[in-house]
């Protein structure tokens, strides 16, 4: 699955994006979001532990439970402050 | 209908954006736009900069999606949306929305929805530089009412 | 506040208009515009010319006094008002109204708001040509219940 | 007193306007009307009976029972086109 970081979060974690490999325990958002706070560790987990907090599948807004498959492009980003 | 949407780092001319609704359809009988610019000042702070970053291919999409509800409820006969990415400095256009129809009320109400839309739902977002500091800006709940009442 | 009303026969460039409204004051944030064109069709009647007619002095009169409303009901930073009459046809810019202000809801409002006053205020008169016949334009009712939504 | 005319009420009456001379008969709109439409005869009446006729003293929108004095400007007209 390729994973996408926007605007703070991208800056946060200093990277644009990451390639996850899609298994049992990546079956989910919520389940990627678990999986790349204990790859990574800090800030991981306080950032994407944020209520504000927006996940997209496939350039559709999603929710936690929103299931995900191989070929998924994800991203996470904060409220967006455009116009 | 006839619709242009582009995420751009170009500046972009009001008069040929209103030239190409104008000319679209001979039925035009009124063009309404909206114009955002980079203010100088932003709650107290001299503003020096603004950095916009965006989602390629999802912000074009949410847009062509809010353009799709617009033409559900008004009867349009072109609707333009430019939104530039990068860096801007005060004065500098932001955003462009350019919206004909045959009758006046059609072409205003729809261009206002399009851009209570955009600032909710178009996945863009602006980190401001004053002389202090830099800073992504968090989004406003007086944004998400505007919207929330179409 | 800034503000311009002009009634010619000339045409006007959106262009010009609007960089006026955006270098006037450095805290404009957006600006939100209507420009009116002369449609191809009228009740479908195929529209060959139309011969607008105003009243020297009123006219301009009444368009300040309707800015001076809407400055009471909106912060507003420029306003600029163009009407054009004499003989124009499909296709043609009739009328120009222009409106920034730091936030874009003021500019929206205070644009549509002076539209709707000058459809029912301004002292215009539209005569319509086409191949059948030549009339004086009557008043519509529906302008007369937009202006009185304010 | 200067009466103008404006749009289909110039065109019917075939002229732009009139210098009338202020009198104890025109001390008000109603009574210049009743005036002009005496010394004109038709189509004076009919279209200056007209109930959406608009009336200006001084370009300002004025009742019928206005008064009127040796300097104003007097305009009749349709309801407005314009935009």
């Amino acid at each position: 699955m390729q994973v996408l970081y926007f605007a703070s979060i991208r800056e946060q974690f200093d990277i644009e994006g990451e390639q996850i490999e899609c298994t049992a325990d990546t079956a989910n958002v919520q389940a990627l979001i678990d999986f790349l706070c204990e790859i990574h560790g800090e800030p991981w987990g306080k950032v994407l532990g944020d209520p504000n907090l927006l996940v997209s599948v496939n350039q559709e807004l999603a929710s936690l439970d929103a299931p995900l498959s191989a070929s998924d492009e994800i991203a996470f980003f904060p409220p967006v402050t455009g116009g | 209908m006839k619709r242009f949407v582009s995420i751009q780092t170009e500046d972009f001319s009001i008069e040929l954006e209103t030239n190409q609704l104008r000319t679209a359809t001979p039925e035009v009988g009124g063009i309404a736009t909206f114009t955002g610019l980079v203010s100088d000042l932003n709650r107290d702070q001299k503003i020096e900069s603004l950095l916009l970053e965006h989602y390629p291919g999802m912000t074009e999409k949410q847009l062509e999606q809010i353009i799709d509800q617009a033409q559900l409820r008004w009867n349009l006969l072109g609707v333009r949306v430019i939104h530039r990415v990068g860096l801007l400095h005060p004065r500098d256009q932001i955003v462009f929305v350019g919206v004909s129809s045959r009758h006046r009320k059609e072409c205003f109400e729809a261009c206002q929805f399009i851009m209570d839309y955009l600032k909710t739902q178009a996945t863009i977002w602006k980190k401001e530089s004053s002389q202090e500091k830099s800073e992504w800006l968090s989004a406003r709940e007086s944004d998400r009412i505007e919207q929330q009442k179409w």
